[in-house]
């Protein structure tokens, strides 16, 4: 009587060898039943291992899934659900499984003791990275990541419940079963792919019937119940803050084969029942680490889950509960008896008594006892305590979270109707009525501990990663004698299993050379994962081009059909340049862009500024705190440029901003800063003075904006603007702005504002006729070669004319500093304004923004170039500053930079040195006017 | 006891019955002349230093739990000298020089590892911002290249080129960055500084500061009251507490920074990177795990642990800088307490008591600073001046106007 | 995390941008002789005990509003959350008090 | 009439699963309205002339005659209102009689409708908000891949979702990504 489908066959390979399994078979099970003994090897020594487990404490059989190029590395083959075409295969050999090379690092273990490279490989030098270091990552590292993409998709997603129930076994099984019948939303969670916990394992009866049956008829009840979600295959991995727990669930072990591989959810419980059963751990003996060598547990749930009988099995126990597997031998430790040896290296042939008698084994089965699966108890800094009658750590009431209760083998109520009993008194706390208790047995729990038997020989504590009781009582003989020392020290329990099956028994080992009681000696804290989960699946979703979003400007479709590279300014894709037939490289572009511009006209869509709607009766007075200028006195109809701090005096952001009547204001940001100036202003509005009347809403997607700036912008804009409206000089002057329309009635805000130093104008519609828009102000262009520009043309101009932009304003730069010191206002106070006074801030020598122009004119200026007084030495302390913005000026012809220099205001005319090795790329410059272009600023007043 | 090969030889063929304890367990005495509060990296570097430098005497380090519990074994190993602004350029220049001779300076094999260090950009603001950073580490003697794509691209064919929202351009690249193994530096600093004497007394609690007339003349612990002549904190992650019992605030907050590590996996990865349009940097231990990160959870916390999101993000970009890593899987994550000071910088100061010295607000970048913080930490206490290299880090430099902030964030510390 | 919204209920903390300790509502006057030590201060120093800890967080995607968060940065416990705007009215009765205490 | 041609958010999108489908929805024109401080009673009355019925309350929306109005914030509505007026903003103020601050946010969204059984099984892979218990009058504002999102129940089997409209095509690629793992593409 087993739980695999015999009439289901499934073919699967292991090391490229064909073999078949059964539909409810794992990998492990599979190979077992045809007689694999060796299935890896083990992290240092590479001994050869085989199946210890039936679960997801498997130290040993880790193997790789392959599929669709790629390999899925670690995998417990206690874990893999078996599918028809599975592709596995074993890990860390040189060679094959059965004979690996590295293989001799067994012969020569005593030279890899505990921590053994802390104490040499010291000399020479220069060798560790040369030689020393690549011979230790060779023979270290288990599986192979293959060095491609990963082929699979995955889900992330939010489930709320009232319950979350972690652990299907009988005491899950039941609780889910009061709390769905009274109603409540519950999740019962399993990692196992069948639902029933140990209870699949033994051979036990409910209400006097196979336990299957039982289990059956509660699956069929829940299955049925809307507001109860059964989850099998998904494995509740760590607990957070405030009832947030993290789940993984698995759809297919299959690779590349469509939908989501796995599910992560993000799982908010009202309250969270642990039902997470227990762990059987092995005991510390001579050569304990052998193929064949089982946990009693596993060698039941092979038999009675399984079918499989697993030929010539002794057992070794030292509790009752490792009676009930059958063996043809057993050795109970409470009667004093013990094993000495064993022997078989790739798959057990003997075990040799304390009494020197040699029994032929081909399996051992050992029960030490049991481990209640308390970890999720812990991640949240819980301790367990130690229960001394039940001989394991057990949850601590004190540490545990209130929001969640632990039941059955899980507290240490191992026996079933224990599990009952607590499922019961958890509903009717939860607040539901309860059926009567299922009949099921109730053997108490009889050990005696025994974790480690003494000898010459080594004997695993941490299989996996080849720590031995001898190497915790070197360490312990070092002076390492906290338990997370040793664990640091000997890697006790770091590896991929978390220690699941090796901490308590190295804590053991630790307590004894420190003769001290397990309590005393500590416990180790469990973090979360409780088992490990794929990157990809934590990242479902945002792969390759999913990443991030992507923000894309009105004018993205025109701009595609027009030869526009694109750049990424933060979220936004916006265009760079615009590349037309014949233009050897994008200098080219950029260069015509920017002389076509200021000699004609050129469009720029500017979308991506932040705009932020500013409307109340208290606007002005709040538009005053937040910027360094004045508002409140801003005419309506009227822009002005404002210089924004952070309390900390350090320049913000700037922008323009508009006066559409005495309450509405538009204010302008730069790209980068939108997010964060809009929260700010929210800081200003709710946190300092809520009592203004100051309403905010971002209205940056709502309007397509545009820039029309050069000598013919004007007549441009009049051709589109409709006929009532008059934007000559006189009428619509340089700063002003109004509502008015264009294209036959279309809604627009015009803004006379100029960033390139051109007669400009900034024109908004309602983003749906955004489109639109550029094509007709192109079209209507064509008689003055109007131009689309993209960023790096507007860049140049911007430097051209001495804006600072991003690259100024980076956090670090005063209102002074950027030679804006004139706009901050002497009359009122402002957010920055009283800190950026202090003497750090201030004086002659802090840096300031200048321009530069090469002396020798064929000379290139770089960017992040770091300035030199001619004739000093170049070294840190003689640094009097860096470039920040650099630009070919077409204009000018000629490269010219903005950067901070020391007391840069008063050395114009100066010829310093700058010096960027990074490019190699040493030259000197004049320091100048940082406006290269039209100082006086009357070609935007025109 | 002194390491070598031949010793491990010898003691392999006796069966390690020779191996002494790394450190004595040192009992408290009644005084010493200086005292530092914490076991951690920074506080057995300066130790270390003290008595090997600077040839003091009488100098216990008090650890409330056991050495190296805290940030020194909580971090992601990673250790570099690639800053921006002078003033820790200078200081962390330094202690690369330290790190590289380490090992044969504390007879103890911390694994430095020097395979590089790359910082990945993907704009020209970011990459120009890296070029002024290069030349600043050029003018302090460090080393760095500018790296185009195709250059990255040789070194980590793997990287995402193809199908990235945010292409790779290039990247800034310290050859002598790399690895150290993280507990052995505190335990090689506790070895070394044990053998010259130093007392290293752990499972002691400071409870309070012994403190008269505005001069600090010892501590209270858990272990009775300890008098000294002077007194240097270096209790990272906890400075706002230990200080607190000085009647002292600081300017700072405690924040987690979450770390996490793969299973192990055959080598892969040879050095340290760092992505720049996300939060997710990487480098692989010698046992083969991923060892990777992010950003700090972005709330005040002394919980050593944080949450979803931030590990979502952190995998997030880890996939897509790597889209290989999505097979994969995470074994292990935890958390530290960062003291995250205003700027971004760290302090190392004397206090406005006299006899208490004060080194802490590391933010998430303590681990690099180690030998350095150590050193001239010594320095300070032993001379009462500031090393040459740690001037800057002044506690009254935000009262002065004078912030240390190379990401440019002002006096926001989830920020830095 | 989850916040609860006083007025939204609950929400997942990632909807939230925090900012730091709620002193930030107390901006000292600029006028007085103190100033600069005093913005000094609320610029600067922060308490950072372990234990309860008034914080503001804003949520960013959702209503907008600025919260006042109750929470042990011991454990991570949120006890009380309210309306920034509804704490600073009621406390404030100078918008611009040179004081460093809250509530 | 304006001779410029508008273009909806993601140009008229649609698509067809077994047994979910999704599309853009026009809603004519969204306002935002706000509080005057101090005015709260003539806003309210403004509120109830406008559209005949008092406010919605937090996480709410009402159907008023030829509109739908969301909480969206302390003191802050957001009116979805039927049919093409770009000058909305300009009239709600009027009719509110400048007892509100009135913005015109229309263009700055994207609107989408989901329909079909799996509505909550989808979105549950998509947003954290608690659906399930969902009241009628549902609305709020959260955030999905990173991208933020107004989701309003029209029913048990229909949601609306605005999403800013520069981010809107990577939010529906986002979606599909999600639907396709949920439902089969119809054959």
């Amino acid at each position: 009587m087993s739980l695999v489908d015999k009439n289901v066959p499934l073919n699967f390979t292991f090391d490229g060898k064909a073999y078949s399994g059964f539909e409810g078979d794992t990998l492990a099970s599979a190979l077992l039943r045809d007689g694999v003994k060796v299935v890896g090897r083990s992290f240092k020594y590479h001994r050869p291992r085989g199946i210890m487990g039936a679960g997801s404490e498997e130290p040993n059989a880790l193997v790789e899934i392959h599929g669709r190029g790629v390999c899925e590395p670690n995998r417990r083959a206690t874990t893999i659900k078996l599918f028809d075409g599975l592709k596995a295969k074993s890990q860390n050999h040189m060679g094959s499984r059965n004979f690996d090379l590295l293989a001799v690092n067994d012969f020569i273990h005593p030279f890899l003791a505990a921590g053994f490279y802390y104490k040499t490989f010291m000399w020479p030098e220069a060798f560790w990275e040369k030689l020393y270091e690549p011979v230790i990552r060779r023979a270290a590292g288990l599986g192979t990541l293959t060095r491609r993409a990963d082929p699979d998709s995955y889900d992330k997603g939010f489930l709320h419940c009232d319950v979350l129930i972690v652990g299907a076994g009988p005491s899950g099984l039941l609780t889910a079963l009061s709390l769905g019948r009274a109603g409540q939303r519950v999740i019962l969670a399993d990692d196992d792919f069948r639902m029933g916990g140990r209870l699949l394992s033994e051979s036990f009866t409910v209400n006097d019937a196979l336990a299957s049956e039982w289990i059956g008829e509660v699956l069929e009840e829940l299955s049925e119940m809307p507001e109860v979600r059964l989850m099998p295959r998904t494995s509740v991995f760590g607990v957070f803050d405030h009832g947030i727990y993290g789940a993984l669930e698995t759809r297919t072990d299959a690779i590349g084969v469509g939908g989501a591989r796995q599910t992560l959810w993000r799982i908010y419980a009202g309250h969270t029942v642990l039902a997470a059963g227990a762990t059987e751990r092995p005991i510390a003996f001579a050569n304990n680490d052998r193929p064949g060598i089982m946990l009693a547990s596993a060698v039941r749930s092979y038999k009675n889950r399984f079918g499989i009988d697993l030929e010539n099995t002794v057992l070794i126990t030292n509790n009752d509960d490792g009676l009930r597997t059958d063996a043809a031998h057993i050795i109970d430790t409470r009667g004093g008896g013990y094993i000495a040896n064993t022997a078989g290296r790739k798959g057990l042939r003997s075990v040799t008594l304390h009494t020197g008698e040699k029994l032929t084994a081909n399996h051992l089965a050992v029960a030490g006892g049991w481990n209640p699966n308390v970890h999720l108890t812990c991640h949240k800094r819980g301790r367990p305590v130690w229960d001394k009658a039940l001989a394991c750590f057990v949850p601590d009431a004190a540490t545990l979270p209130a929001d969640m209760s632990v039941i059955g083998a899980a507290a240490g109520h191992f026996s079933t109707h224990s599990a009952f009993a607590d499922a019961n008194a958890v509903a009717k706390k939860l607040g539901a009525k309860t059926p009567a208790l299922p009949k099921a047995e109730d053997a108490p729990i009889q050990i005696t501990p025994l974790w480690h038997i003494k000898g010459a020989k080594r004997a695993w504590v941490d299989f996996q990663n080849d720590v031995t009781a001898k190497d915790i009582t070197l360490a312990h003989q070092e002076g390492f004698s906290s338990v997370e020392h040793v664990k640091r020290y000997t890697t006790l329990g770091m590896a991929t299993d978390q220690g699941r099956t090796s901490n308590v028994v190295g804590l053991a080992v630790l307590a004894d050379a420190t003769q001290q009681t397990i309590p005393q000696t500590g416990t180790t804290i469990f973090r979360p994962p409780y088992s490990p989960v794929p990157i990809g699946a934590l990242a479902a979703g945002h792969a390759g081009q999913h990443f991030k979003p992507t923000r894309l400007t009105p004018s993205h479709s025109y701009a595609l059909e027009n030869g526009a590279a694109f750049v990424e300014a933060g979220y936004w894709k916006r265009a760079q340049w615009f590349a037309r037939t014949g233009e050897k490289g994008w200098r080219d572009s950029v260069d015509r862009e920017v002389i076509m511009t200021r000699n004609s006209v050129g469009i720029c869509d500017v979308t991506t500024l932040g705009k932020i709607d500013v409307q109340g009766r208290d606007a002005g007075k709040f538009l005053n705190k937040v910027y360094v200028n004045t508002f409140s006195t801003l005419k309506v109809g009227k822009c002005r440029y404002g210089l924004m701090l952070r309390e900390d005096g350090i320049a913000m952001d700037d922008g323009t901003t508009a006066r559409l009547s005495e309450t509405h204001f538009v204010m302008t940001t730069t790209t980068a800063k939108a997010g964060p100036v809009f929260r700010h202003l929210e800081f200003v509005r709710q946190c300092l003075y809520p009592d203004m009347d100051v309403h905010l809403i971002s209205t940056t997607d709502q309007w397509a904006q545009f820039s029309i700036a050069g000598p013919n912008a004007r007549k441009l804009l009049e051709k589109i603007i409709d006929p009532e409206f008059d934007i000559s000089n006189e009428a619509f002057p340089y700063m002003a702005c109004a509502e008015m329309k264009v294209c036959s009635g279309t809604r627009a805000r015009i803004f006379r504002l100029s960033f390139s130093g051109e007669l400009a104008y900034e024109i908004s519609v309602p983003a749906r006729y955004g489109d639109a828009l550029v094509s007709e102000l192109m079209a209507q262009g064509e008689e003055f070669d109007a131009v689309m520009y993209g960023t790096e043309a507007l860049g140049v101009m911007r430097i051209e004319k001495g804006h600072a932009a991003g690259n100024e304003l980076n956090g670090t730069t005063t209102a002074l500093a950027l030679g804006l010191g004139g706009f901050v206002s002497k009359k009122k106070d402002c957010i920055g304004k009283v800190l950026s006074k202090r003497e750090g801030m201030i004086g002659q020598d802090k840096l300031s923004m200048v321009g530069f122009m090469p002396v020798n004119e064929t000379d290139k200026i770089t960017n992040g170039a770091h300035f030199f007084t001619k004739g000093e030495t170049h070294n840190a302390q003689n640094d009097q500053g860096y470039m920040s913005s650099v630009a070919w000026s077409p204009s000018l012809n000629s490269y010219i930079g903005l950067g901070f220099l020391k007391n840069g205001t008063n050395r114009k005319g100066e010829v310093i040195e700058a010096v960027d090795y990074m490019r190699d790329n040493h030259v000197n410059l004049q320091v100048v006017n940082p406006h290269f272009i039209d100082p006086e600023g009357a070609r935007l007043r025109v | 006891m002194s390491y070598s090969a031949f010793r491990i030889f010898k003691e392999a063929l006796t069966g390690h019955k020779g191996w002494k304890p790394v450190w004595r367990k040192a009992e408290p005495r009644a005084q010493y002349d200086i005292i530092i509060i914490g076991g951690g990296g920074h506080g057995l570097a300066t130790a270390h230093y003290l008595a090997s430098i600077f040839d003091k005497k009488r100098i216990a380090v008090l650890e409330k739990g056991w050495i190296g519990g805290g940030n020194v074994g909580r971090n992601t190993t990673i250790v570099r000298s690639n800053y921006m602004l002078h003033e820790n350029e200078g200081f962390y220049e330094f202690s690369m020089k330290l790190w590289e001779n380490l090992e044969q300076d504390v007879n103890y094999n911390a694994m430095v590892s020097q395979r590089g260090v790359l910082n990945l950009y993907h704009s020209d603001g970011q990459r120009d911002a890296y070029v002024r950073r290069g030349n600043a580490m050029a003018l302090h003697g460090a080393d760095a290249k500018l790296l185009d794509t195709e250059a990255v691209r040789r070194l980590y064919p793997f990287l995402n080129f193809d199908d990235a929202r945010f292409p790779i351009q290039g990247g800034l690249l310290q050859p002598r960055g790399g690895t150290v193994r993280h507990d052995a530096v505190a335990w090689g600093y506790a070895h070394a500084a044990d053998k010259r004497g130093v007392d290293i007394i752990e499972n002691c609690e400071v409870t309070g500061f012994d403190i008269q007339n505005g001069q600090c003349r010892g501590v209270m612990t858990s272990r009775g009251p300890i008098k000294a002549k002077k007194v240097g904190v270096a209790v990272a992650g906890n400075s706002s507490r230990v200080m607190a019992m000085a009647y002292m605030r600081l300017p700072m907050e405690s924040h987690v920074l979450q770390a996490f590590v793969s299973e192990g996996l055959k080598p892969l990865l040879d050095g340290v990177i760092t992505y720049g349009a996300g939060h997710f940097y990487v480098s692989q231990s010698d046992k083969g795990g991923l060892v990777f990160g992010g950003d700090i959870e972005g709330y005040n916390s002394y919980a050593q642990r944080g949450n979803m999101p931030v590990v979502e993000d952190v995998c997030e970009g880890g996939v897509s800088l790597m889209p290989m890593i999505g097979k994969a899987r995470l074994l292990r994550m935890w958390g530290g307490i960062m003291d995250m000071s205003m700027d971004g910088s760290p302090i190392i100061d004397r206090t406005h008591i006299d006899g208490l010295y004060f080194n802490g607000g590391w933010c998430y970048g303590g681990f690099k600073a180690t030998p350095a913080s150590g050193y001239s930490f010594a320095h300070l206490l032993a001379t009462d001046t500031p090393h040459v290299t740690a001037k800057a880090y002044r506690l009254d430099r935000f009262s002065r106007g004078l912030m240390i902030d190379e990401k440019g964030q002002g006096a926001q510390p989830n920020l830095h | 995390m989850i916040i609860n919204h006083p007025l939204l209920g609950p929400r997942d903390a990632s909807e939230f941008t925090y900012l730091g300790d709620a002193a930030l509502m107390l901006r000292p006057n600029p006028k007085s002789d103190t100033a600069a030590d005093s913005f000094y201060s609320y610029q600067y120093i922060r308490e950072n005990t372990a234990g309860q800890h008034r914080e503001l967080w804003y949520h960013e995607q959702g209503d907008r509003s600025w919260l006042v968060v109750t929470r042990n940065i011991s454990t991570h416990e949120i006890t009380k959350v309210e309306l920034a705007r509804d704490v600073k009215r009621a406390k404030a009765i100078n918008n611009e008090a040179a004081t460093h205490e809250l509530g | 009439m304006s001779n410029l041609k508008p273009t909806l958010p993601l140009g008229s999108y649609a698509k067809q699963w077994t047994s979910l489908s999704l599309q853009e929805r026009y809603v004519g024109e969204i306002v935002s309205i706000a509080t005057p401080q101090g005015r709260e009673k003539d806003f309210s009355s403004g509120f109830k002339t406008t559209f005949g019925k008092p406010p919605p309350k937090p996480n709410c929306y009402v159907e008023a005659q030829n509109a739908q109005i969301i909480w969206s914030g302390v003191g802050q509505y957001l009116a979805l209102i039927d049919g093409e007026n770009v000058r909305a903003d300009i009239d709600i103020a009027r009719a509110f009689k400048g007892r509100a601050y009135t913005t015109l946010q229309s263009d700055g969204w994207a609107s989408l409708v989901m329909s079909g059984d799996k509505c909550l099984d989808v979105l549950e892979r998509f947003i954290a908000l608690d659906l399930r218990p969902a009241k009628a009058d549902f609305a709020a504002r959260t955030v999905a891949h990173h991208i933020a999102v107004i989701v309003i129940k029209l029913s048990e089997t229909e949601f609306q979702l605005l999403t800013p409209r520069s981010s809107a095509h990577s939010f529906v690629s986002a979606l599909e990504h999600v639907v396709e793992h949920v439902v089969q593409p119809q054959s």
